[in-house]
This record gives structure tokens, sequence and C-alpha cells, in this order.
């Protein structure tokens, strides 16, 4: 008898140990610090929470986060379940958790706030299939919203630089218009291929891209134009300037029959030769192939901006043996101009051609504000993979996009 | 007059501009608030561009039938059309326009019997001219010619089922051209050209650039 | 001579055309409803098209207009039942006559307002207003580009790898991508002649851009033959029917 | 050998006709594999619970329906039959019935419901402007859907209050939309974006790929047709394949060809 009960004596001593001895095994070990603080840097309705790793996070483990508009609770509503192992703050090492919540989405704001600005209370608690443990600290904050965004300052000075490179720039042309641009080897072609029409005698044919006067393409096309009419009307030969838009055809007529009055040709200016061959896409493809075709044109342009049709165009042009220079920024069409054509100025050399031409200060001086651009990204890129390789990440530091 | 004309327009482009550029950097509620209201403005001004464009084409086709110009009966096509699908969808299958959209209209079949097979067979007109290019035009005449050749072969060889089975190697030689090559290329005219574009930005912002008011004073 | 076998040419592709059509319909193949009459007319669509590559002739000139139109017709219904209707018509006009729970958005008048000025562009008098509107669309858009292009198109896109990665295919490959960017960049750089380094450096620019231009290329002529697979595929399995 | 050069470009549009048409009527079937690009996309959605929002953007028209309508209905397939909820939009107003009928089609053969599983939002112009009203509330810029409901309190929409919400959007872009939907979309709010877009652009696309600023791409036919291997669902875009290849052969082989007749003429010269 008296067995029995040392038995049980012994079992209610050892109960204690032995649920300690259990506990040992998946017993919650809550953080030991719970913050909750406004989000910089946002519109005022997020609020961020962080708190450090637990040693005992695993991958059953969850932690869940209340909150309550009083210090006092109820804390019922729960804002956050995540799983302990997700959501470490970046750069901690896995030592600190960094959640953003927003917690007006959980309130109804016209029964429990009652205008103003609120504050919101946090309990943290971490929960695994056995058991819940609380963080004892209450955490609050109050969101509010910010005036700048800091992580954005390198975006906002890049802002800063380059507007006042470009307002500066384009001031210093207005003064100073022999603003150095290199040569662009396309204008040389040009002349070439103009040279080469007036000795054989046949015309010279000009194509408009499709967009209208309201692109850069084509306002760089049409100052392309303007030089190329002088040219035309010195050596005295024919020029036809096809359109598709007509307010691109009455600024090319204005714009030829102005260079052969500077030619000092203006009786050799004949409007119908700029016309509007079509006004859709296709149509215009057939009317401009018909005048390369029956004309026999000996040099073909084409300058602006192109679709689709620029295949059949240049194709057609070059069966003719017509020389043919081709000059756009539409990325798509350049592979088809530089298998087909004799010159083709790529991107962004339309534009340089047409500032190294027209010598206008807004051109010049915005292309030089691009340039000192590009040259502080090729330095960057540069000086930042050098640095990068002997593992300094300063650069890349600099340009973060955030 | 000339303050309304020209002074007021630069105004408001450079007001729109500087605030919608800082409003980026603002994170508060109110500049997002902000945000809002013009984007939805600017989608209901958006939306009546449609009628500038309508107004192009007919009256471009309009001036060709008055004019007689060569072919101007092709242009009454322009008008019929367009005619047609309007009442068709004004009509709205009985329901009239100021009711919700109905299905199954002859407006909608107007458009899937009109307007997708011409528009889809349009650009596939293009497959019979490119192969007639490549063998009659696209020359290897330069240095620059031949390595675009060389790769747009590899390319197309490479990224079609058959290329595997020319050359075991082709597909991959193929991915690698368009996720290194192409890929810095096109990373080096995408910088180039944003930059262009921000340029451009701020000649509109800071009133340089007025193209877009069109032309007159 | 000439126009004569073009005449004849004609002539016998419609004689087979309205056989074929006629063969289906009677025996219902193509049924004389709303389906069977829309393949008809999209398959007259298609070859009126296709007809384009044997020269450009009347019948497709009748098809690209009727196309337009229709384009053209489509765009004003659809802006009038998605825009106009349910943002200007909807929210400021109908709660005036009749009782929809909602008071008129009386904020509405100004971007519609806006909208109508940009339509006086045609004036010859009131033309100045549209200029309003311009600005204000094209200010807006200036505005968020700047920032935005910034931060997607540059920041995001200047990638600083090390030179020495993992392997040495990838340490190449970080190579060649910081050296293709960078000449690329310099062949676009006006400020300076290309001469010596940079002269040299513009050269790979050009070398990378072209590879990067046979890329386009392939894909191009990639896309434009899916087109016609797709057109082919129409003809021969929707119209006649012979693959599934 | 002048002559070869000269010969009338009609002959070889038959030769592009019989390319083309021949390989469609005696079927044969060329392995199609999935590039990683594609599967990224693929990956993304098959990763998604069930009830999870997908806004897919159908930006093109009639003109790119041939590459980008197959691919549309692949990802479709993939996403009704995973239970996940399509939202679907357009910046193009040619695309709205091509987008209307492939997202009821696809529906219907799933048994979905319109307004509860899925919903066509229709037609905004303004392209960036639509994308930022939408970041800031999604029912500001499309306070109707397309067939006139009231957006707000759809079921199908139960939880979504701007693109922050979605789990995944598709650009399906046929212009330069991919680009505007990274600058004023994903980057400005911080979503998950896939872009499936024409071949013509797809090279221009690769730059985004690498800077993991779209999460997958699938371009042109070649795209669909992965996207089809990979739902094991072969259907006209895998069928397309077989031409595709022997009209690639048929151009390389005019490349060379004519290249070859131009320089020994050349030389002869």
């Amino acid at each position: 008898m008296y067995k029995i009960f040392l038995t049980f004596i012994l079992s209610i001593l050892l109960l204690p140990y032995s649920s300690t001895f259990a506990v040992e095994v998946d017993m919650l070990i809550p953080p030991s610090d719970f913050q909750a603080f406004d989000t910089p840097n946002d519109d005022g309705k997020s609020v961020t929470l962080r708190w450090p790793s637990s040693p005992s996070e695993s991958t059953e483990a969850e932690y869940v986060v209340y909150a309550s508009l009083r210090k006092n609770g109820p804390f019922t509503t729960e804002v956050l379940r995540i799983n302990s192992k997700t959501m470490y703050e970046e750069g901690s090492d896995s030592n600190f958790h960094y959640v953003e919540i927003k917690p007006g989405k959980f309130f109804n704001k016209d029964s429990d706030v009652t205008g103003g600005r609120s504050s919101y209370f946090f309990r943290l608690v971490m929960m695994s299939n056995s058991e819940n443990v609380t963080v004892n600290e209450i955490a609050s904050a109050t969101p509010k919203g910010n005036w700048f965004n800091w992580k954005k300052l390198n975006n906002f000075i890049i802002l800063i630089a380059f507007s006042t490179l470009v307002l500066w720039f384009i001031e210093h042309a207005k003064k100073n218009p022999n603003l150095y641009l290199r040569k662009i080897s396309g204008l040389d072609a040009i002349d070439d291929a103009l040279g080469r029409a007036t000795e054989m005698g046949k015309p010279v044919l000009y194509v408009h891209g499709l967009n209208g006067m309201g692109s850069i393409s084509t306002i760089a096309a049409v100052n392309i134009l303007g030089r190329i009419a002088i040219r035309v009307a010195e050596y005295d030969t024919t020029l036809k300037v096809s359109n598709i838009d007509p307010i691109v055809l009455s600024v090319s007529q204005e714009v030829v029959k102005e260079s052969y009055l500077e030619a000092g040709r203006p009786d050799a200016y004949v409007e119908d030769n700029v016309f509007m061959a079509a006004s859709e896409q296709f149509p215009y493809v057939a009317a401009v192939s018909g005048i390369m075709i029956r004309e026999k044109t000996a040099a073909n342009f084409f300058m602006g901006y192109f679709y689709a049709e620029s295949l059949i165009l240049a194709e057609t042009g070059a069966s003719t043996g017509a020389i043919q220079i081709a000059a756009t920024d539409s990325y798509t069409q350049l592979p088809f101009f530089i298998t087909t054509c004799d010159y083709t100025l790529i991107g962004e050399e339309l534009y340089a051609a047409s500032a190294y031409l027209s010598r206008e200060p807004l051109l010049l001086g915005s292309l030089r504000a691009q340039d000192i651009a590009k040259g502080i990204i090729i330095t960057a890129l540069v000086v930042g993979a050098a640095l990068a390789t002997i593992g300094i990440g300063f650069i890349s530091f600099i340009f973060k996009a955030s | 007059m000339n303050f309304f004309k020209r002074t007021i327009p630069l105004i408001i482009a450079f007001i729109m501009g500087i605030m919608m550029a800082f409003q980026y950097y603002v994170p508060h509620e109110a500049s997002q608030s902000l945000l809002k209201v013009v984007t939805r403005w600017g989608i209901t001004i958006a939306g009546f561009a449609v009628f500038i464009g309508a107004y192009s084409l007919f009256h471009l086709h309009w001036n060709k039938i008055k004019r007689k110009v060569p072919g101007w009966g092709y242009s009454t096509f322009v008008f019929f059309g367009a005619g047609i699908t309007i009442i068709f969808g004004l009509y709205n299958g009985g329901e009239f326009f100021l009711h919700d959209k109905q299905e199954g209209t002859m407006f909608d079949w107007m458009y899937f019997n009109v307007q997708v097979p011409a528009g889809a067979t349009m650009f596939s007109i293009l497959a019979f001219f490119m192969a007639s290019a490549a063998y009659r035009t696209f020359r290897a005449r330069t240095s620059e010619a031949t390595i675009l050749l060389i790769a747009a072969v590899i390319v197309m060889l490479g990224r079609v089922p058959v290329g595997a089975l020319i050359w075991e190697f082709l597909p991959p030689i193929a991915d690698w051209i368009m996720s290194v090559p192409n890929m810095a290329a096109k990373r080096g005219i995408l910088i180039g050209v944003s930059i262009g574009a921000i340029a451009t930005s701020l000649r509109i912002i800071f009133g340089i650039e007025r193209a877009y008011l069109g032309g007159g004073d | 001579m000439d126009k004569k076998t073009d005449v004849s040419i004609l002539t016998w592709i419609l004689v087979a055309f309205c056989v074929i059509n006629i063969f289906f319909l009677v025996t219902g193949k193509l049924g004389f409803d709303a389906k069977g009459l829309g393949i008809i007319t999209a398959v007259a669509l298609t070859l009126a098209m296709y007809s384009f590559l044997y020269k450009d002739n009347p019948v497709f000139k009748i098809a690209e207009n009727l196309f337009v139109g229709v384009a053209m017709g489509y765009w004003i219904i659809i802006t009038w039942f998605n825009i106009l209707k349910p943002d200007v018509f909807e929210q400021l006009i109908v709660p005036f006559f009749k009782d929809t729970g909602n008071a008129p958005q009386y904020i509405v008048i100004i971007p519609t307002l806006l909208g109508i000025f940009m339509l006086l562009r045609f004036s010859d008098k009131l033309s100045w207003l549209s200029r309003w509107s311009f600005a204000f669309v094209v200010g807006l858009g200036a505005g968020i580009t700047i920032p935005n292009f910034i931060h997607a198109f540059i920041l995001k896109q200047l990638t600083f790898d090390s030179l020495i990665a993992g392997s040495l295919p990838d340490s190449i490959n970080n190579f060649l991508i910081l050296l293709g960017v960078v000449s690329v960049l310099i062949y676009f750089f006006f400020s300076l002649e290309h001469k010596g380094v940079i002269g040299g450096v513009s050269r790979i620019g050009v070398w990378f851009l072209m590879i990067a231009f046979g890329a386009s290329f392939g894909f191009t002529v990639m896309a434009r033959m899916s087109l016609l697979i797709g057109r082919i595929q129409f003809l021969i399995r929707d119209w006649l029917g012979i693959i599934q | 050998m002048e002559r070869l050069l000269k010969i009338d470009r009609r002959i070889i549009f038959v030769f592009v006709a019989a390319a083309v048409t021949i390989p469609l009527l005696i079927k044969f079937d060329l392995p199609v594999i999935a590039t990683k690009e594609v599967r990224g996309i693929y990956d993304k959605i098959d990763s998604l619970s069930e009830g999870s929002h997908v806004l897919i953007a159908f930006d093109y028209d009639p003109a790119s329906k041939e590459e980008l309508q197959p691919m549309a209905i692949a990802l479709l397939h993939h996403c009704f039959k995973n239970n996940i909820k399509v939202i679907g939009m357009t910046l193009n107003p040619g695309g709205t019935g091509l987008a209307d009928s492939a997202i009821t089609e696809v529906g219907n053969e799933y048994g979905r419901k319109y307004k509860e599983d899925y919903v066509f939002l229709g037609y905004k112009t303004g392209v960036e402007l639509v994308m930022i009203n939408m970041g800031e509330n999604i029912y500001s810029a499309f306070p109707k859907d397309f067939k006139g409901n009231a957006t707000t309190d759809m079921p199908a929409l139960k939880d979504v209050q701007s693109l922050q919400d979605f789990d995944f959007v598709v650009d399906l872009a046929s212009g330069s939309s991919i680009e505007a939907w990274i600058a004023f979309g994903k980057e400005k709010y911080n979503f998950d974006l896939g872009a499936g877009c024409t071949a013509v652009i797809g090279p221009d696309m690769y730059p985004f790929l690498q800077s993991k600023q779209i999460e997958g791409l699938m371009s042109g036919l070649k795209g669909a047709a992965e996207y089809e291997t990979l739902i094991n669902r072969k259907s006209s875009a895998v069928a397309g394949m077989s031409p595709q290849s022997v009209v690639h052969v048929l151009v390389v082989f005019f490349v060379i060809f004519g290249n070859t007749l131009y320089f020994m003429t050349r030389r002869k010269k």
C-alpha cells in the first residue's frame, strides 16, 4: 500500500520536472523586445513593427500581432500572422523582424476613431501548435504622413542636377552657337549621294516617316530636309518630297522653298514636288514605291519615324539601284535600313545630325547636357564595377534605387 | 490676347510639370490625393482625343471627295465603314446608346468580321515582303551588316524547334546572344533614350520646347 | 494586255470564291446565319488584303479604306461606352434628370471642359483654348515622366556587378555586359571626336549594336511569319475546314 | 546568274505561302521546349494560391491578334484552372472585343462566373495616367466594368483596392505599354509584373528581365507555344511551330543564297 503511496508522492514531486522536460522540446521563448513606430517616408497609413528574433523560431511557430485602439485592450483584432522564419529586417542577418502594416485597414474609422489621428497599440504573440506566449510589452505608434521621402534622395538630386545642366547648356549655346559636336559621318554620305544623283541627272527622293509634327523625329527630319534642299538647289537637280501628314506637308513646302531662296534659286522651286503621297500606311508604301520604280530615282532618303512600311520602301529602293540613306530613331525598323541602305543614321544620331546642321541652341544645349549625363553614367559604371570587383559597394549604394 | 494664347498655356505646363515632378518625392497623403485627382482628370481629357483623330481622318477623306482627287471614290468607303459601325454602335442591339453596351450585337459582328480579319491580315502581308527582301536585298555589304545578318540567322534558327535538330548548340547560342550582347546594347539604348526623354520633358516644363502647342502665334 | 490578264485573274478568283462559299452554304458546312456569313466576310477581307501581293489594286484599296473606317467607328463607340458614358455622362449629367442616389459630381466639369477645349483645335477663332488642354496633359505627362524614368530606367538599370563572379563564364558575361552598355553609350556620345580610345570603344559599341539589331531582325521575321501562319490557319481551318 | 537575282518577287511569295501551308496540312510535331523566360511567368502563376487576383492587361489590337491572342488564351486557361480570379483590362480601344471574347470563352469553359470569378474592366485611355490612377485606387480608374456594372462591391475584386493588392499583373503588349507598366506601375506601386509581347519588341525587353523588373517574358507565337506546352494544352500556337520552323529555314536559305549570288556576280564585274 505504502508503495503505491510513495509512487503517488514521487510522481507529484516529479510532475513539474517532467512538464519542464517536455517544454524543452517545443517551448517558445518570446522575443525580448517589441517596438512599434511610424513608418518613415510614407503617406501616413502604415506603422512599422520591429522585434528581435527569438531563439525558438521554427517553421511551425508563428508570430501573430493583435492591435487595439486602447492601451488596455481588448487585443482581439489580428493584424498580422507570419511564419516565424520570415520577414527578417534587411541587413540584420536574421536577428530582427521588420514588418510594415496598415492598421487603418482593420479598424472601422467611423466607430472607433473620433476624428484626428489615432494611436494604435500592439501585442505580439508567438504561437505554435501546442502553446502561445505573449510578449509583455505593448508597443504603440501613431502613423503620420511624411513630406519628403528620404529614400528617393538620390533620385531628387539627379533631377535637380540634370535640370540645371539642361537649362545652363541651352543658355550657353544661345551665347555660343559653335558648341562642339562631333562630325556625323552620315552627313558626308548625303553630299556624296546628291553628287551622284546630279551626275546621273535623275531626281532625288526624300521620304518622310509616318509621325506628325509633334514628334521630335519629324522635327529633326525637317531640319535635315532644309540642308538637303539647299544642296539640291545648288546642284540643280530635282528634289521630290513625299508626305503622309498634311501639317508636315505644309511645313516641308515652306522649308524647301526657303532653302531654294537661300541657295539663290527661288525659280527652281516647284511646289508640286513636295506632295502628299497618301494618307494611310500601305497606300503610302504603294505610292512611294511607284515613284521609285517609275522615275528611277538616283538617291532615296528615309528620315523620321518609320513603322512596318520601312522594309517594303527600302527593299523597293534597293532593287532600283538607288543610293539610299536612312535616319530613324525607330529602333525596331533599324535592322532593315542597315541591311538595305548604303548609310544609316542610328537613333540619336538623327537628333545630333539635325542639331549639327541647324545649330539651334535648344538642340545643341540639351544634346550637350545629355552627353554629360551619359559621361557620368559611363564613369559610374566603370568605377562601380571596378570597386565591386575588389569588394567595395560604394557606387552601387549611391545609385541605389529604392 | 497673346497672354491667353501663349503665356497661360506655358504657365499651365510649367505648374503641372513642376507639381507632378515634385509630387513623386512627397509621400504624404495630401500629395497622393492630388496625384489621384489629377490623373483621373487626365484620363477624362484623353478620352476626348478620339474626336481629334476622327476629325482628322474624316476631314482628310472629305477633302479628297470634294476635290475629286484621283482615287477619291475609295474615300467613300471610309465613311461607309465608319457610318455603319457608329450606327450599329448607337443602336446597341435595340437598347440604344444611353444604356449599357449589349453583347453580340451587329456592332460586335462588324468588329469580329471586318476589323479583326482586315487588321490581322494587314501586317501579315509583310511576311512575304520579308522573304523577298531576304532574297533580293539583305546584303552583307559592310562588316556591320555582316555581323547583323550572322546574328539574325543564328537567332532565327535558334528560336524555333528545328534549330536544335540542325545543331544542338544553336538554341543555347541564340539564348546567349539574346541575354548578353543584345541585352547590353539594348540597355545602352534604353539609358540613352531615357535621358533624352527626360531632357525633352524638362524642355516642355520650362517652356523651351513648344512644338506641342502647334504653329501660329 | 497586262490589264486584261489582271481582270481575268480577278474574275476567276471571284468565281472560285463564290462557288466555294455557295457550296459550303448549300451543304450546310457554313450556316446561313450571322456566324456563317461572318466567316465569309472575314475570308473575303483577308483575301482582298492579300491581293496587294499581286499588285496594288482597287479591291485592296476598298478593303483598306473600309477597315480604316470601321476601326475609327469602333474606337468612337468604345470610347463612348468605356470613358465618356461612365466618367462624364453618368457622373455629371444623369443625376440631374434621374435620381441615382448620387449627387452630380461637379468636379468632373473641369476635365470635361478641358476635353472639349481640346476639340476647338479645329476652330479658327478659338483654337487657342485647345492649347490650355494640351498644356495640361503634356505638362502632367512631362512631370510624372522625369522622376519615374530616373528610377525605373536609369537607377534600376545600372548594375555594378563584380567582374569576378562565381564561374568563369559568368565573369566573362559580366564583363561583356559592362563593355556593351558602356561602348553603346559612348557611340551615342557626341561631344568628343571618335578617335583613339574613344574611337576604338565606339567601334565596339557598333558591333554590340549590330548584334542587337540582328536579334531584333530575327525576332521581327519571326513575328511577321507568325501573323501569316495565324491567317493561313484561319483560312484552312475556320473556312475550308481542312485541318482541325 | 543576274537574272536569278532579279526574279519576280511574286515567285518568292509563292514559296513562302507553300512553306507555311504545307506543314500545316501534313502535320508533324516538333518538340517545343520552354525557355526560362516563359517559365518565369508559368511558375509565378502556378505558385499563387486559389482565390489570388491576377490582372491581365490586353494592350494589343487585331493587328497583333495572331501572336498575342493564343498567349492570352493559354494564360487564361492556366489562371482559371488554378481557380485564380482574373481581372482583365485594356489600354487599346481595338483590344476590347478580343479581350472580352477570350476572357468570357475560357471562363465559361471552366464554369467560372462573371463578376464573381472574373471581370473585364474594359478600356481606358491615357496609358501612364490610367496606371497611376489604378495604383492609387482601382475604383477611381474603373468605376464601371465593360458591361456597365459598378465595380465597387464586386466579389471578383474583393480585397483589391489598388494595383499593389494584385498578386500578379501580366501585360500583353503590342506597343510600348510594358515600359509604361514598369515605370509607372511596377516600380511605383511594387507588384510582380510579367510580360507577353509581339516578337518585334521581344528583344527590347531583355534589359528588364536581367534587372528583374519583369518576372518573365513570352515573346511572339513561340512564347505562346511554350506556354501551351507548359500547361499541357497544345493548341494553335504549338501547331504553328512546324510552319514557323520551315519558313525560318526558307528565309535563312534566301539570305545565304541571295548573298552568295550577289558576291559572285560582283566578283565577276
